[in-house]
C-alpha cells in the first residue's frame, strides 16, 4: 500500500511537470450575484492529484470560485456564471452535461456544516446509496465505518450511530460532512475550508486523509490558515477582491511569490 | 463606551456595579401578554369546541339508544296463509297482512277490546311501521314460525322512543302532541310489565335512511363517506403533493408560474358549490358517470381538497432550509431525489397538517354533493363506488331539514358519528405528524 | 350502463312524501331496489330530467309547481317528449308563531299591511311605516313585526305572493289605488306583491327547521311553514287562522282555507317498462293506499286531493296521457 | 379484450420490462456499478416506462377518439332525407342509433332478424331488456346501429392489436437502450417531472373547467339583464318569476353581496387571524409537547364540523346570546332594554366563521413556525431578546412567506362559506356599515340561486354563474396583490 | 485613550493578583443530552476583565459549557444541566433570575455564524433596539457603524448594509455575528470559535477586538488554536471528554502545564 501510495505519488509528480494532467480548467469565469460581481475573469487550473489550496482574505470570493467547480451557483437565484470551466475536457456548463453525475464526480464540503436531519449512519451511507455504491447491509456498515473513519470522528460516535447528526457538536458535524463527501469517492473533492472548526489533533486527522486521498483523487481546499496551506497543497491560488492574483507551486508561493500582494498577505501585511 | 464603569473598591462584591437599564420589567410584562394571549387563544379554542361538542352530545347521546318493544306474536295461520298455499305460492307469504298480526299481537299484550277501532289504531300505532316488514322477513325465513307464538323485539315508533326517553313536554295540550294521554299509560302499562327497554342503536350505524325515524340510519352515508374519503386520500394527496413540488423545486420562476400560484390561491375561494357545477358539467355530462354516486362525489371533493392540500405544502417545501438541499445536491443527488429523500420528509408534517384540513373540509361538506345528486334518499348500502350512496353531511343536513322531532336528536347523534368518523381518519395522520416533526 | 333502481331528484318540498312511498316500495316489492330520491329543487330536477332519454338519466321529477313552457320545450329538444304529469295532492301552507304567544288571527290584508314594500297611507304610496303588529290591526298581539317568509327561488314564495300578498292588497283596497297611481299594469302588481327590505321580514332560503329555530330565537315572529311541517311541531308552534278558518286537511282539500299549492310529479314515459321498477312505483304512488286521505302521505301532512280527482290522477296514469 | 383486461396485460409487460432491464444493467455492470451511468433500477423504470406509457397515451386518445370518428362515419352513411334534418334532431337520430346499438347484443339472432324485418316491434323489445329508447326506430336506425356495433367490434380488436404490440417494441426498445453510459436516471426523471407538471396542471384544468361551466351561462345571464345593472347596482332583489308569473324580473345588484362578503369574511378572519395565530405560536414557541400534540388535533377538530352545524349554533346559541347581552348593555348604559345587536348579524356570523377558522390559521403557522431553524432562535435568545421579541421580530418574519400563505387559504374559506352565513346572518342582501345588523354573502346567494324551485333558464338562476365568475375575478385580484406583497417583505433563511 | 485603557489593565491585573474579582463561578457542573453526559463535574471560574480561553479536542464540551454559562442550553429540549453557575454571584439558574437580563449581561457569539433573513443594519441593530439602547436613527446608525468597525467588516459592507446578511461570505457572516453581539454592549462576551472561519488579518483584527474589549468586558472565546488562545488570553482551560483538565493562567499553561495531557494536547501528541 505504501509502496503503491509512492509510485502514484512519483507518476503525479511527472505529470505535475510535464503539466499535463490538467483535472479542471477554468477560463475567465466570472460570477455575479445580481448586480454584484464576485470574480473577475478568473483562470485557474486544477492538476490532477494534486491538492490545490485556494488563499486571500475573507470574502474575496475563493467559495464561490470552488462552488463553481461542481455548478453549485446553479443552486442560488440570483447568481450568474460565465466563462469556461472544463472537467477532463468536457465543458460542465455545457447544457448537454449531467450535473448530478458532475456532482457525483466533483465531491463538495460546504463551509458552513450541513448535516442531514437523520441519524449519522444515514447521513454516511446517503451517498453511496444513491450511486449503488453499496448493496448488503454489511457493505454499507463498512462504507460508513471506514469513511467516519478516514474523518477521524468513529471513535467518537461509533456507539451512537443511529442518533442524529445535528446533536454532534461543530467539530464533530464538520468532521461528519467530511466522511460523507469522502463515502461516494468521488474524483475531485472541493473541501471549503474543512478544519476550520477543528481541534489541533483532528485537523491532522483531515490533512492525514487528505494527504491519503491525493494518490487517487484530486483535491481543491479553502483553507484561511497559511500553514495548512503550506502543508497539505502542493499548487496555492490566491484571490483577492474577486481576482486571481497568482497561483504558483506552494513552496513558492510561500517562499518567494511573483505577486507583491500575495507577499503581503502572507506575511500578514494586509488589509 | 470606554469609559469606566465606576472604581470598584478593594474586594467589595463587583454586583455593586450599577446594571443598565434594559426595560426588563416592561418587556416581561410584554412576554407575559403575549403568553397570555397564547393561553387565551388556544382556551378560546378548546373552550367554543367544547361547548359546540358538549351541545351536540347533549342533544345527541339519546340517539345512541333505541326504544324496543318486545311482545308475543302469534303468527296465525288464518291470517298470513288462509288458503294455505304458501307451498304452491311463495308470493302468498310476502303479500300477507303482517300490519294485522303484528296490530293483533299488541292489542292482545294491552289487553284492549279489538272492536275499539280508534283505541286499536292508536295501540298500533305505538310499534314502528316497519314492524310488519320485519315480521315478514321473519316468516319468510322460516315459514315454519306459522302457528306458533314466538317473542319478537319491534321497535317503537319514534313517538313513543322520544315519550320513553322523556323528550315530550306533557304539559303541552294533547292535541298538540304527537303522543296521547292513553299512549303514555300503555307505555308505562309495558314498562311495567317488563316489555319496553332502551337498547342500544345499533340500526343507527347498520340501516339505510328512512322517513322512519326509529329505523331510519347512516349505514348508506358511512359508507359513502368512506367511499368519498378514500377516493380524496387516494388522489388528492399525491396529486397535490406532486403539484406543490413541481411548483416549489422545478417550475422556473416566471410569471407563468407565479399565475399558476395566484390561481390555486384563488382556487381554496372558490365556493364549494361550484365545484359541483364543474363535476355535473365534466364527470356527469361529458364524462358519463352515474349520478349520485360516490365516485362522482369523490372527484368532485377532491378538486375541492386540492388547493388546500398544494397551499400547505408548497409552505412546508418552502420552510426547508436551503443547506438541506446543497448537502444533497453536493454529494450528486439529483434534483428527484434531493427532493424526495430530504426536502419531502422534513416536510412532511406541513403535509399532513393539509391533509387534515383538507380531509376534514370534504368530509363535512354538502353544497357540492347537491348538484351530482348525492344530497338523497338512498336505502339501499351501496356495494361499490359507482352505486348511489351518500355522505354524513349530507345526511346531517336531510335529517335537521326533516320536520319529525325524533330526527332533532339523531342530526346530533350523526354529527357525533361525523365527528367519530374525523377523528379516526385522522388519528393515522396525526400520529404520522408527530413522528415526522423535529427542529433543526 | 343499466340501472336497476328508479331515480327521482326535484322539489325539496315532495322529498319527504316521495321518501315515504319509495321506502315502503322498496318494502313491497323486494325483487326492486328502493328509488333514490334527491333533493335539490324543482327547477334543478327538471333540467336533469329534461337532458334526455335513457339510464343515464333520471326518470322522475319532482315538482311543487306545474312545468313552464320553456322547460317543456328544452325537455323537447333533448328527446324528451313524452311526460306524464301526474299530481299527488296539495301542500297547504300556514302561519304561526311560537306557542308561548296568544291567539292569532289574521286576515290577509293584514299580512299585506305588515310586509308590503310600500304601503297607501293617505292615498299615497309609501315606505312600510308599521313596527308593531298592533298598529295593523288591534286585534292582533303587541309586538314588533317580524316574519319569517320563504326565499324568493321557493315555490311557496310564490304562492305566499300570489295568494296573500296579492290577495292582501286587493282586501285593504290597495289595488286600485295602486293602479290609479301606476300606469303600468306589470309593474303596479309587483307594487303589491314587493315585500319591505328594511329587515323586518326575514327571507328563509333554507327549510322549515331553520325557520322553526329562528321563531324559537324570536318568540315575538311569524312564520311561513307547510302544514305538513307545523303538524310535527304543534307542540311549539301556535298556528294562526286566516280570514278566521284554521288549517287543516280538512278546511284545505275542500277549498275554505285558500293559502295551499298542488304537488306534482313528472315521469319520463320513454323509460316507463325499461327501467325497472319505474311502472310499478308509479303505479304504487297513485294508490289509495298511498295518496289517500287514510295513507301515510296524508299522516304525514299531505292534503290529499279530493276522490274524484285521485280517480281522475288514476286514470290518466292508467292511459299514460302524456302532456 | 376488454379495456380493464388491456390495462392489466399491459401492467404485465412493463413489470417484465423492468425486471429484465435492471437484471440486464445489473449483468453490464459487472458487479461495480460505477459501471453504470445510474442505478439499475432506473434502467428498469426506463424499460417499463417505455412499455407503458406510450401505450397507455395510444390507449386513452384511442378511447376517446375512435367512438366520435365512427359516429362521423355512422352518420354519412343516414339517408338524404335524414341529414336534412336540423342538428338537435340528428343528434337525438344518433341517440337512437347507440341506444339501439347498446340493446343489439342482447338480443338473439332471431331477434334480430325480427327486429330488422319489422316483426319485432324493436321499442318493446329493447325495453323489456332493460334499454330505453326514446321514440319508434326507423329502418335505417336499426342499419345504422348493426354498422355500428360491427365498426366498434373492428375498432376495439384493431386497438387491442396496436396497444400490446406498442407495449411489447417499447419493452424492447427500452431494453436494447441499457447500456453503461445511458442516462437512464435522467430520462426516467424527466418522466417523473412530467408526471408532476401534469400534477400541477390539474389545477390549471380546474380553473378552465370552473370557468368555462359558468361562463356560458354567465354570458347568457348578462344577455338578459344588462351588466351595469349587475355591477353597480345597490339593489339585490330577484323576484320569483315562476310558471307564467306576473312579476317582474328584479332587480340584480352585486354592490349590497359584495360588501357583506368583504364585511362579513373581514370580521370572521378579525377573530381567526389573531386566534390562529397566537395559539400556533403558544403551541410552537412555549407548549410543552404534550400540550401541543392535544391542543392541536382539538383545534383540527374545529376545522372538521360540518357547517351547517356552527349555522345552528349561531342561529340558536351565538345570536340570541348576543341579543340578549347587548340588551342588558343598552339597559345598563342607557336604561332603554333595546338590544342593538341583532340575533342575525354580520357580527354573529363572523364570530362562529372565525372560530372555523382557527385552525386552518392554527395548524400551518404552527408547522411553519416549527419549521424555522433553531439557529434563528439561539441568535435572538442569545443576544438576550425575549421569546415574545423573537417570535414577533425574527421568526415570524422569516415564516412570513409560508403564514401569508395559510392566511390567504383562511380568507378563501371565509369568502367560500355558505351554511354559517345562511343560518348567522341571513339571506337579506343588505348594505349597512353596521356589524350588528343582517347582511349576506355571493355565496349564499350562489346556493340558493341554484338550488330552489326556478327553471334553469331564467335569470333568477343564471345570475349565480355570473356571481361565480364575478367572485372568482375578485378573489384572483386580491391574490395577485397578496402575491405582490409577499414577495415584497420574503426573507429567506440561512 | 490609550492610557485609559492600561489603567485597566493594571486594575485588571491587580485583581487578578488578588485572586477577587470573579465574575462567573462553575461549581460541579455536569451536562446531560438526554442519556449522554457531555459535562463531568466542571468547576471553572470565570474572572472579571479577562479573557478566558476554552481549549480541548472537538467533542470535549467546550460549548457545551459556553452555553451553560447564559443558558442558552435550556433551548435544548433534551439537555440537563445540574451544578451551580453564578453571575456576580447570583445563581444564574435560579428560577428567579431573569434569562433575558442574564443573556443581555452575558453575551454570546455561536459557532455556526446564524445571520438573521434581514439586512446586514437590522442585524447589528437588532440588539440595541430591543434593549432600548439607542433611540434615534442616528443613534442606531452609530452604533452600527461601530459594531461593524469593530469586527472589521464595516469596509465590506458599507455599500450594501441593507441587503440581506444571509448573502455574506462565511467569514463575513462570522463577523457579522460578532458585531451583532458586541453591539449590545454586554458585561461578558462569550465566543465559540469567533475566527474559524477568519483569514489571517480578520482574525488579527478580530483579536484586537477581544483584546481591547477586555478593559470593559469579561470575555469567554473557546478556540482550537493553541497560538489563538496564547496570544489573546490570560487564563486557559483544557476540557477533555467532558472533564475540565486543568485550568491555569495562560502563560503558565503553555509553558509548564501541571497536567500530563494539557501538555500532550498542547504539544500535539494526543488523539
Ligand atoms: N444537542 C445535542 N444532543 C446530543 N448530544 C450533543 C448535543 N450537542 C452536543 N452533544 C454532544 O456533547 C458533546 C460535547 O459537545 P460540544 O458541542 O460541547 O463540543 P465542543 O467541545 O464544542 O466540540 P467542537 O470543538 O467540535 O465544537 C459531544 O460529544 C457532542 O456530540
Ligand atoms: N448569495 C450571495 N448573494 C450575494 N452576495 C454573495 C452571496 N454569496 C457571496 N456573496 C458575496 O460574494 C463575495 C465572495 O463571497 P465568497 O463566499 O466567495 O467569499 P469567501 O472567499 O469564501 O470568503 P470567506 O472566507 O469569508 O468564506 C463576498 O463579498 C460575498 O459577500
Ligand atoms: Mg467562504
Ligand atoms: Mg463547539
Amino acid at each position: 500500500m505504501n509502496m503503491m501510495s509512492e509510485a502514484a505519488v512519483e507518476k503525479a509528480l511527472d505529470k505535475k511537470m510535464n503539466d499535463i494532467a490538467l483535472k479542471m480548467i477554468g477560463k475567465d469565469v466570472s460570477v455575479h450575484y445580481g448586480e454584484k460581481r464576485a470574480l473577475y475573469d478568473v483562470n485557474l487550473n486544477v492538476r490532477e492529484n494534486t491538492v490545490t489550496a485556494l488563499i486571500g482574505p475573507s470574502g474575496c470570493g475563493k467559495s464561490t470560485f470552488l462552488r463553481c467547480l461542481n455548478r453549485m451557483n446553479d443552486t442560488i437565484d440570483n447568481c450568474k456564471v460565465t466563462g469556461k470551466i472544463t472537467l477532463d475536457a468536457d465543458d460542465i456548463y455545457d447544457p448537454n452535461i449531467d450535473v448530478v453525475e458532475l456532482r457525483a464526480r466533483v465531491g463538495m464540503v460546504f463551509q458552513k456544516p450541513n448535516p442531514f436531519p437523520k441519524s449519522i449512519y444515514e447521513n454516511v451511507a446517503y451517498g453511496p446509496k444513491i450511486h449503488g455504491l453499496a448493496r448488503s447491509k454489511a457493505d454499507f456498515d463498512q462504507v460508513v465505518e471506514a469513511s467516519l473513519q478516514r474523518a477521524g470522528l468513529w471513535n467518537e460516535v461509533k456507539d451512537r450511530l443511529h442518533e442524529s447528526g445535528t446533536g454532534l457538536s461543530g467539530g464533530q458535524q464538520q468532521r461528519l460532512c467530511i466522511a460523507r463527501a469522502v463515502a461516494v469517492s468521488p474524483e475531485v473533492i472541493l473541501m471549503d475550508e474543512p478544519c476550520s472548526a477543528l481541534d489541533p489533533i483532528a485537523t491532522a486527522k483531515v490533512e492525514e486523509l487528505i494527504h491519503e486521498l491525493r494518490t487517487n483523487y484530486t483535491i481543491v481546499i479553502v483553507t484561511h490558515s497559511m500553514q495548512q496551506a503550506a502543508r497539505v497543497s502542493q499548487r496555492t491560488a490566491m484571490f483577492h477582491l474577486g481576482h486571481l492574483v497568482e497561483e504558483n507551486d506552494t513552496d513558492k508561493m510561500f517562499t518567494n511569490p511573483d505577486d507583491q500582494r500575495t507577499q503581503d498577505y502572507i506575511m500578514g501585511r494586509f488589509g | 463606551m470606554t469609559n469606566i464603569v465606576s472604581p470598584v473598591a478593594g474586594a467589595v462584591s463587583p454586583a455593586a456595579a450599577p446594571r443598565r437599564d434594559i426595560g426588563i420589567k416592561r418587556r416581561y410584562a410584554a412576554e407575559r401578554r403575549f403568553r397570555a394571549y397564547g393561553i387565551a387563544a388556544i382556551t378560546f379554542g378548546v373552550v367554543f369546541l367544547i361547548l359546540l361538542l358538549s351541545t351536540v352530545i347533549r342533544n345527541g347521546y339519546t340517539a345512541f339508544q333505541q326504544t324496543a318493544i318486545t311482545i308475543p306474536v302469534e303468527i296465525s295461520e288464518k291470517l298470513i296463509d288462509p288458503d294455505n298455499k304458501r307451498a304452491t305460492d311463495p308470493s302468498v307469504l310476502i303479500a300477507a297482512n303482517y300490519p294485522a298480526v303484528v296490530r293483533d299481537a299488541i292489542v292482545k299484550q294491552l289487553g284492549i277490546d279489538p272492536s275499539k277501532r280508534t283505541e286499536v289504531r292508536e295501540a298500533a300505532a305505538m310499534i314502528s311501521k316497519g314492524a310488519p316488514i320485519q315480521l315478514r322477513n321473519l316468516v319468510v325465513a322460516n315459514p315454519a314460525l306459522i302457528g306458533t307464538t314466538v317473542n319478537v323485539t319491534f321497535l317503537a315508533d319514534a313517538n313513543i322512543d322520544s315519550a320513553n326517553k322523556g323528550q315530550i313536554d306533557l304539559n303541552v295540550p294533547e292535541a298538540n302532541r304527537k303522543v296521547s294521554d292513553t299512549q303514555i299509560g300503555w307505555m308505562n302499562q309495558l314498562k311495567s310489565a317488563g316489555a319496553i327497554e332502551k337498547q342500544f342503536n345499533t340500526g343507527l350505524f347498520t340501516s339505510g335512511n328512512s322517513s322512519r325515524p326509529e329505523a331510519a340510519g347512516l349505514g348508506v352515508a358511512l359508507v359513502g363517506s368512506l367511499y368519498l374519503m378514500l377516493i380524496v386520500l387516494a388522489l388528492s394527496l399525491p396529486i397535490g403533493v406532486a403539484a406543490s413540488i413541481y411548483l416549489e423545486e422545478f417550475a422556473p420562476k416566471n410569471k407563468l408560474t407565479d399565475l399558476i400560484e395566484v390561481n390555486i390561491n384563488n382556487l381554496a375561494a372558490v365556493p364549494s358549490i361550484v365545484y359541483g357545477l364543474l363535476g355535473l358539467s365534466v364527470f356527469i355530462n361529458f364524462a358519463g358517470f352515474p349520478r349520485s354516486a360516490s365516485l362522482v362525489g369523490g372527484l368532485v371533493l377532491t378538486l375541492m381538497t386540492l388547493p388546500t392540500i398544494i397551499i400547505a405544502t408548497r409552505a412546508a417545501l418552502r420552510a426547508v432550509p436551503p443547506s438541506i438541499r446543497s448537502a444533497a445536491l453536493g454529494l450528486g443527488a439529483s434534483k428527484m431525489q434531493m427532493v424526495f429523500h430530504h426536502v419531502l420528509p422534513l416536510a412532511m408534517p406541513g403535509i399532513l397538517t393539509g391533509t387534515i384540513i383538507g380531509l376534514a373540509h370534504a368530509l363535512g361538506e354538502t353544497a357540492p354533493l347537491l348538484l351530482i345528486g348525492m344530497v338523497a334518499f338512498v336505502a339501499d348500502i351501496p356495494g361499490t363506488p359507482l352505486e348511489p350512496s351518500t355522505a354524513l353531511p349530507v345526511q346531517i343536513y336531510m335529517w335537521a331539514n326533516e320536520a319529525e322531532r325524533a330526527f332533532v336528536e339523531r342530526t346530533s347523534g350523526a354529527i357525533i358519528v361525523l365527528l367519530l368518523f374525523l377523528i379516526l381518519m385522522n388519528l393515522g395522520a396525526i400520529l404520522l405528524r408527530r413522528r415526522f416533526e423535529r427542529r433543526w | 350502463a343499466a340501472r336497476d333502481q328508479v331515480q327521482v331528484a326535484g322539489s325539496s318540498t315532495v322529498l319527504p312524501y316521495a321518501k315515504i312511498v319509495a321506502e315502503s316500495f322498496g318494502e313491497t316489492f323486494p325483487d326492486f331496489k328502493t328509488p333514490v330520491v334527491e333533493s335539490g329543487g324543482t327547477g334543478a330536477g327538471l333540467k336533469e330530467f329534461c337532458k334526455g332519454v335513457g339510464p343515464d338519466t333520471i326518470d322522475i321529477a319532482n315538482a311543487s309547481r306545474k312545468i313552464n313552457e320553456k322547460e317543456a320545450e328544452a325537455c323537447k329538444a333533448a328527446g324528451v317528449t313524452e311526460i306524464q304529469e301526474v299530481k299527488i295532492g296539495y301542500d297547504g301552507i300556514v302561519f304561526a308563531t311560537d306557542s308561548s304567544n296568544g291567539d292569532m288571527k289574521i286576515e290577509a290584508k293584514d299580512i299585506y299591511k305588515a310586509l308590503a314594500a310600500e304601503v297607501i297611507v293617505d292615498g299615497k304610496l309609501v315606505a312600510n311605516p308599521y313596527k308593531d303588529w298592533s298598529e295593523i290591526n288591534d286585534t292582533l298581539p303587541k309586538g314588533p313585526i317580524a316574519a319569517y317568509i320563504p326565499g324568493s327561488k321557493h315555490g311557496t314564495r310564490e304562492v305566499f305572493e300570489e295568494k296573500v300578498m296579492k290577495e292582501g292588497c286587493k282586501e285593504a283596497g290597495s289595488t286600485d289605488v295602486i293602479k290609479g297611481l301606476i300606469s303600468d299594469a306589470k309593474e303596479a302588481s309587483a307594487k303589491c306583491i314587493a315585500v319591505r327590505k328594511d329587515g323586518v321580514a326575514v327571507d328563509i332560503d333554507g327549510d322549515y327547521t331553520e325557520t322553526l329555530a329562528r321563531i324559537a330565537a324570536n318568540k315575538t315572529g311569524v312564520g311561513v311553514f307547510g302544514l305538513a311541517f307545523y303538524e310535527n311541531n304543534a307542540d311549539k308552534l301556535k298556528v294562526a287562522t286566516v280570514g278566521g278558518v284554521a288549517p287543516s286537511t280538512e278546511t284545505i282539500s275542500s277549498g275554505e282555507y285558500s293559502v295551499s299549492r298542488p304537488l306534482f310529479f313528472y315521469v319520463k314515459k320513454a323509460h316507463l317498462g325499461v327501467i325497472p321498477g319505474l311502472k310499478e312505483y308509479v303505479n304504487f304512488f297513485v294508490a289509495d293506499q298511498m295518496i289517500g286521505p287514510e295513507g301515510p302521505l296524508a299522516e304525514y301532512g299531505l292534503v290529499a286531493a279530493p276522490d274524484a280527482e285521485r280517480e281522475e290522477i288514476r286514470k290518466s296514469v292508467e292511459e299514460g296521457k302524456t302532456m | 379484450m376488454s379495456t380493464s383486461l388491456i390495462l392489466l396485460s399491459l401492467l404485465v409487460i412493463g413489470i417484465a420490462a423492468y425486471v429484465m432491464a435492471s437484471s440486464r444493467a445489473n449483468a453490464l455492470s459487472g458487479g461495480k456499478s460505477s459501471n453504470l451511468h445510474s442505478r439499475p433500477g432506473y434502467y428498469g423504470s426506463y424499460a417499463a416506462v417505455w412499455a407503458m406509457l406510450p401505450s397507455l397515451i395510444v390507449l386513452a386518445l384511442w378511447l376517446s377518439i375512435s367512438p366520435s370518428i365512427i359516429e362521423t362515419s355512422i352518420r354519412g352513411a343516414f339517408p338524404d332525407e335524414v341529414k336534412a334534418q336540423p342538428a338537435a334532431t340528428q343528434n337525438l337520430n344518433y341517440g337512437m342509433v347507440s341506444a339501439i346499438a347498446r340493446g343489439l347484443p342482447k338480443l338473439t339472432a332471431e331477434e334480430v332478424a325480427g327486429i330488422t324485418d319489422g316483426s319485432i316491434d324493436i321499442q318493446a323489445k329493447l325495453g323489456e331488456k332493460g334499454v330505453p329508447l326514446a321514440g319508434a326506430a326507423e329502418p335505417y336506425m336499426i342499419e345504422g346501429a348493426k354498422n355500428l356495433t360491427a365498426k366498434t367490434a373492428v375498432s376495439r380488436l384493431v386497438m387491442t392489436g396496436v396497444v400490446l404490440l406498442l407495449a411489447v417494441a417499447g419493452a424492447a426498445y427500452g431494453l436494447r437502450s441499457v447500456a453503461p453510459r445511458f442516462r437512464a436516471r435522467n430520462q426516467v426523471e424527466r418522466v417523473m417531472l412530467w408526471g408532476l407538471i401534469v400534477a400541477s396542471s390539474i389545477a390549471i384544468l380546474t380553473t378552465i373547467g370552473i370557468v368555462l361551466s359558468m361562463l356560458s351561462e354567465a354570458a347568457r345571464f348578462f344577455a338578459m339583464v344588462p351588466a351595469s345593472d349587475f355591477f353597480f347596482g345597490t339593489v339585490w332583489d330577484p323576484r320569483f318569476a315562476g310558471a307564467g308569473g306576473t312579476s317582474t324580473e328584479g332587480q340584480f345588484g352585486l354592490i349590497p353581496l359584495l360588501a357583506g362578503t368583504l364585511y362579513i369574511g373581514f370580521v370572521a378572519m378579525l377573530v381567526a387571524v389573531p386566534v390562529g395565530l397566537f395559539a400556533a405560536i403558544y403551541m410552537a414557541e412555549y407548549a410543552s409537547p404534550r400540550l401541543r400534540s392535544l391542543a392541536k388535533p382539538l383545534l383540527e377538530v374545529l376545522a372538521g364540523i360540518p357547517t351547517i352545524v356552527y349555522g345552528f349554533f349561531a342561529l340558536v346559541t351565538v345570536g340570541p346570546f348576543l341579543r340578549d347581552l347587548s340588551q342588558q348593555v343598552n339597559g345598563l348604559v342607557t336604561g332603554n332594554y333595546m338590544n342593538f345587536i341583532q340575533a342575525q348579524s354580520v357580527l354573529t356570523a363572523g364570530i362562529v366563521m372565525g372560530i372555523m377558522l382557527i385552525p386552518y390559521v392554527s395548524s400551518l403557522s404552527d408547522d411553519i413556525i416549527t419549521a424555522v431553524p433553531r439557529a434563528m432562535r439561539d441568535g435572538s435568545l442569545g443576544l438576550g431578546a425575549t421569546r415574545s421579541e423573537t417570535i414577533k421580530k425574527v421568526i415570524l418574519p422569516a415564516a412570513l412567506p409560508g403564514i401569508v400563505g395559510a392566511l390567504l387559504m383562511t380568507a378563501s374559506r371565509a369568502i367560500g362559506e355558505t351554511m354559517i352565513v345562511v343560518l348567522a346572518a341571513g339571506v337579506a342582501a343588505r348594505i349597512d356599515i353596521n356589524p350588528f345588523e343582517p347582511m349576506t354573502t355571493v355565496t349564499v346567494k350562489i346556493v340558493s340561486q341554484l338550488t330552489g324551485d326556478l327553471e334553469f333558464t331564467s335569470p333568477q338562476t343564471l345570475v349565480a354563474f355570473a356571481l361565480g365568475i364575478t367572485l372568482f375575478c375578485i378573489t384572483l385580484c386580491l391574490n395577485i396583490y397578496a402575491l405582490y406583497i409577499v414577495r415584497k417583505y420574503r426573507e429567506q433563511y440561512e
